[in-house]
């Protein structure tokens, strides 16, 4: 990132004025945290023992003989405290805000998951915490919104364009410009205007800082390849950070496919030619847009994954190649997940299963003395609305119809 | 003539200027030519339209609903282009063109501000473009004679303001509250203090915007500012009561 | 342990003569696994690579603070994989199968957490899976079912008796006793006929290993109290085990109360004159029974805990006195939910809440010099249904009556 | 007379005798009195009450429903004891009370023996007690001498009959294949090698049990076995066809 917080031509800080002070307060108390070896320390402390870090890296010896190729690795993001990689970086700016005083937090959430950790990360640090929610997300995932307002965070839905998580992420800014002295934005994924990008990275690279010390004591050499679900970027910039600087790593993004790349129902910004440059949110990076610049709407099983925009960093590594994209549609992997949880007892979030759906089409053709890394970037059992409604599984779908009867009575 | 010298001309004559604003193809591309007749009739000074675009960041609840309504209505950016040069045509007052920067940049940066000059329009308000972001743009603006309208906040510190002198004509555009357009401000000490902090970083004439509803804001600006700047008021306005609203209501703004 | 599996004078294996070899088998492998450094290995192996050993031990601050006595920690079994610290025991088991060459495992399951653990570890092992489970318990835990099935297990739905767990753990003795050849039950608690009480509390012996090494690095010595929840007891006595040497720690086990102590509606084994000695389900223990020997209903809002019996091993702890039992009643369990999300972003689950109950009753009397271990068996995202339903959450019934009309609909 | 002499008394006019099984309470007592009437004129040499239990982990859900549908009804193990009395008192073949441990551990060990002892009862079958479990319960059978029934299995290995037998009295309870109680049985080769095994580890009577359902299935056992065990059948025939249908099955058996 460069002083004005590109990375290549991508990136930046499209920001109202209102907010150029706090900004430059951020970026100079994230400069001395960048330097601070202690505040690293403090980092690592709080994720090992209020969060899981280090997360395992579990060998997955039924699905590497299934495909008969590379040994496959799955870094284990999902162990961590609410169930995802997002905490690695609400925790990160957790620290930052207490740092810099400031006593509120607000967030965006699409699938509920950064809304979770940023609601959990609140109560830890005895700030107050508004979460800015899509209206149609709110009713897609009422468990999260459910578990947020049990810790304390009030979560507004937002009934404004898509009603989905850029329309929160348009309100986020609104309540920050407007509150801007006390409240800090915990910007949720590797997006948004600069120092986020960078910031959100770092705090991720944990991820694979920890992956590349454990795939040599396992494998004894690196990875051939390594793979994550692309949706703002922070968990494929998490993984992939310490893999940039192994030349002979082969890093793999997988975007939502959606209902497939030529059906106009997708989030693919990178691996087709439908996004194009642009600006909005922040930040300079591909978008879907129309040819006015407008946003499209845009489709993933994975809410998470269900986002117009892409990280600046990843479009500045996909421009220079040192990227590889590739997209895995709704059914796609909805098989990936199926196969996963009969061959290893684990249930990847619908997001990480597109990592996993990545990683099966090439598995095979790698040899057993090579290895793989997918980054599972959270846990699937948040997601049962999604999956049992994507399953049309009979019973419970009788279930809900029963309680939803019950509730109805009384 | 370069918009600050025309806004200078007009002030020879009043002790304070209105600017309005609207949003373009909200609710129809008809109603804003009603809406700005009845606005330059009845003396407003200078119009900002807004192109809308589908992630307006730093609006309020009824710009953003009109953004959103004329998209859904099929506004495209060149029908905007082509209405503002109508405009132009029609009436003796600057317009201008506010947009969010994705708007610009997606049309070509170069070949929007071609248009526009072509248009006749005299300068252009970018709310998430701070200077730092817009090196091409300011060049540009440079090149084809408009003004950059630059932003002051009330968290700018005074150097910050210096800084975004140096870029800015025509008029700088003072935010008067954190926040985003539409609710009702406070003329109080602090504002006085803030504009008192604006005055002193720059030369430019100082527009005055962000919840300004009535002629009493208008009067509570008068000497400290050169403009004031009537947004989301007459929007709601139009909603409520018709395009043949606005000329009453500007009218008895003086 | 006695040769005859007694603790004192609880335990034993009170089992049809069908299953007397594989007893005998069963007690020979764990046998050679106890006395096999190699065995253990492999389990810590295991258990840190596939599941998140060592889980942390956090310091609850805020909660401490609030009741200003000892400074509060918590073990948090709810970060192992599946969710809680069923795992511990479940991949235990999971490798003695593997050694003793079955191919199928059963299991019973009450909140349907041992029914989840044991698809897990059967779909990473390659075994078949049968999970018998109340079908009161399958209709109130429909998503664990959904899960157990997606991982590749048959869930049988038990229509006998009181249709809840004690029935479930029937129904598996019953298809053990025709399938003994080639099938392994995988006991999900320290009950059940000898050696499983102590096998179980024995693989579980990993949770207060770690905490006790944890809590002297944190707080430079042995803590004054442990808590931890009592259901069948596996997690109870998995983190008292360690402590059980320390002469100065004091351990309280936390039994269900419901809807009080002289409610009837409870599951008080050992802190209520309620319950006797008795004989059932293979093993002797203080149970919840009539003077005729018939077991009663148990009532709790846990699940987990909604049990006639308790570990032989606990009985016996009991009676010698070096473990004290208290009991949280339904309502507190909510309250001391409440404020654990609240005050540190930490969701317990039901079962774990009454040890986070007992605790909070007697944080206070100590000094901030003195250290407290709250065992938090597991996580309480999996209850959405059970909890949303006590707060009676009406945007929750809302959306849960939206959705049931939905699936109406088609 | 003690169990085992009785029943070898019997075994000189037969080729194999037969053993009966009851829930007592199911449906009522006064269907148990029926029932047992019909057994009795009918030629039924020996007759197992069982006392029923909350948790029946041997039974299939035919016995496991009669156990539930029994203390639903409100059966209390003092009407089984009390009950178990009467029918001996009327009829003249051996009692033997079928229970689960805690029934009697419950009661009182003593307790109950004493009063099984004092009605006349002969022995008890209790499926969850092996002998390691069961030291003070053998010791009392010895007291009061009440026969101890233990059970071999397919499992068992010939050691292990071995030290059964070795507790045991009455007879040996074989129970004929791996499962809980109500299913069809297979009487093949390995059924046969089996019962081999049974017949060299003890002297005493042995009993099969488990699945015997018609005449070919006890003409199968036949100088094999010394008595044939019919349990849930009898209970399926009274709950669709009534107790008086019992009779005129069991005679058809011979
Ligand atoms: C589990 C999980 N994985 C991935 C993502 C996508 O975000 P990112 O691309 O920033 O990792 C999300 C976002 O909510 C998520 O919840
Ligand atoms: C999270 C949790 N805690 C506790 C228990 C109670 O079991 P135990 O007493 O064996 O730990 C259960 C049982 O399902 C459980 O799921």
């Amino acid at each position: 990132m460069d002083r004005n917080g590109f990375s290549g031509k991508w990136g930046g800080a499209y920001i109202p004025e209102v907010l150029y002070q706090t900004f430059q307060e951020l970026k100079e108390e994230y400069a001395r945290c960048r330097k601070s070896p202690d505040f690293w320390q403090e980092y690592l402390e709080l994720m090992s023992t209020y969060s899981c870090r280090p997360t395992p890296l579990t060998y997955a010896e039924n699905l590497s003989k299934h495909f008969g190729g590379a040994k496959i690795y799955i870094k284990r993001e999902d162990l961590n405290h609410t169930g995802a990689h997002k905490a690695n970086n609400v925790m990160g700016q957790g620290l930052l805000v207490k740092r810099m005083g400031k006593k509120r937090v607000i967030a965006e959430t699409g699938a509920g998951q950064h809304g979770m950790a940023t609601a959990t990360m609140a109560a830890k640090f005895g700030l107050e915490c508004t979460i800015y929610m899509g209206e149609e997300d709110v009713m897609r995932q009422r468990p999260n919104v459910f578990w947020m307002e049990k810790l304390g965070a009030t979560v507004v839905p937002v009934k404004d364009g898509s009603r989905t998580l850029k329309d929160a992420i348009n309100e986020a800014f609104r309540d920050w410009v407007t509150n801007v002295d006390d409240t800090h934005y915990v910007f949720g994924t590797a997006c948004g205007p600069a120092p986020f990008p960078e910031m959100v990275a770092w705090f991720q690279s944990i991820i694979g800082m920890e992956a590349a010390d454990q795939i040599l004591k396992y494998h004894g050499k690196m990875p051939k390849k390594v793979y994550a679900c692309v949706g703002g970027g922070s968990n494929a910039m998490g993984i992939f950070k310490r893999f940039l600087e192994e030349t002979d790593v082969e890093l793999v993004g997988v975007e939502a496919g959606g209902h497939g790349a030529d059906s106009g129902a997708h989030a693919i910004r990178l691996s087709s030619p439908d996004a194009t440059p642009g600006v909005a949110q922040g930040y300079k990076t591909m978008f879907l847009q129309d040819e006015d610049g407008q946003m499209k709407h845009t489709h993933s099983v994975a809410a998470g994954l269900d986002y117009v925009g892409v990280s600046p960093i990843l479009s500045d590594l996909w421009e220079k190649k040192q990227v590889r994209f590739e997209s895995a549609t709704d059914d796609e992997v909805i098989q990936a997940l199926d196969l996963t949880m009969k061959k290893e007892g684990i249930i990847p979030a619908l997001e990480s299963a597109h990592a996993f759906a990545g990683a099966f089409r090439e598995a095979g053709q790698l040899s057993p003395d090579d290895a793989i890394i997918i980054n599972q970037s959270g846990r699937g059992d948040k997601d049962i609305f999604t999956i049992a409604h994507a399953y049309a599984d009979p019973s419970w779908k009788e279930f809900i119809i029963g309680r939803g009867k019950e509730y109805s009575k009384n | 003539m370069l918009l600050e010298q025309q806004l200078r001309n007009a002030l020879e004559k009043k002790d304070i200027l209105l600017m309005t604003h609207i949003v373009l193809g909200y609710p129809s591309f008809d109603v804003n030519r009603e809406v700005i007749k009845q606005m330059v009739e009845n003396g407003v000074d200078c119009i900002e339209m807004q192109i809308p675009f589908s992630e307006p960041m730093a609006d309020g609840p009824v710009i953003l609903k009109a953004n959103q309504d004329a998209l859904a209505a099929g506004t495209k950016v060149e029908d905007c282009i082509t209405f503002g040069a109508e405009m132009v045509k029609e009436y003796d007052i600057p317009f201008l063109f506010m947009t969010y920067y994705n708007i610009i940049f997606k049309y070509g940066e170069e070949a929007f501000f071609k248009r526009a000059a072509d248009s006749g329009i005299k300068g252009f308000i970018v709310p998430d473009l701070p200077p730092e972001m817009g090196e091409s743009f300011l060049a540009l603006a440079d090149k084809y004679n408009l003004a950059p309208i630059l932003i002051y906040a009330p968290t700018s510190t005074s150097e910050r303001m210096g800084e975004l002198a140096a870029h800015g004509r025509g008029f700088i555009y003072c935010v008067a509250r954190r926040g985003v357009t539409g609710k009702k401000s406070e003329f109080d000490k602090d504002f006085d203090n803030y504009l008192g902090r604006c005055r002193a970083a720059t030369d430019l004439p100082l527009a005055v915007g962000f919840g300004i509803q009535d002629k009493e804001d208008i009067e509570a600006l008068k000497g400290k500012a050169d403009m004031a700047v009537i947004g989301s008021r007459t929007i709601k306005l139009v909603e409520q009561d018709g395009a043949k609203a606005v000329g009453p209501f500007i009218a008895g703004l003086k």
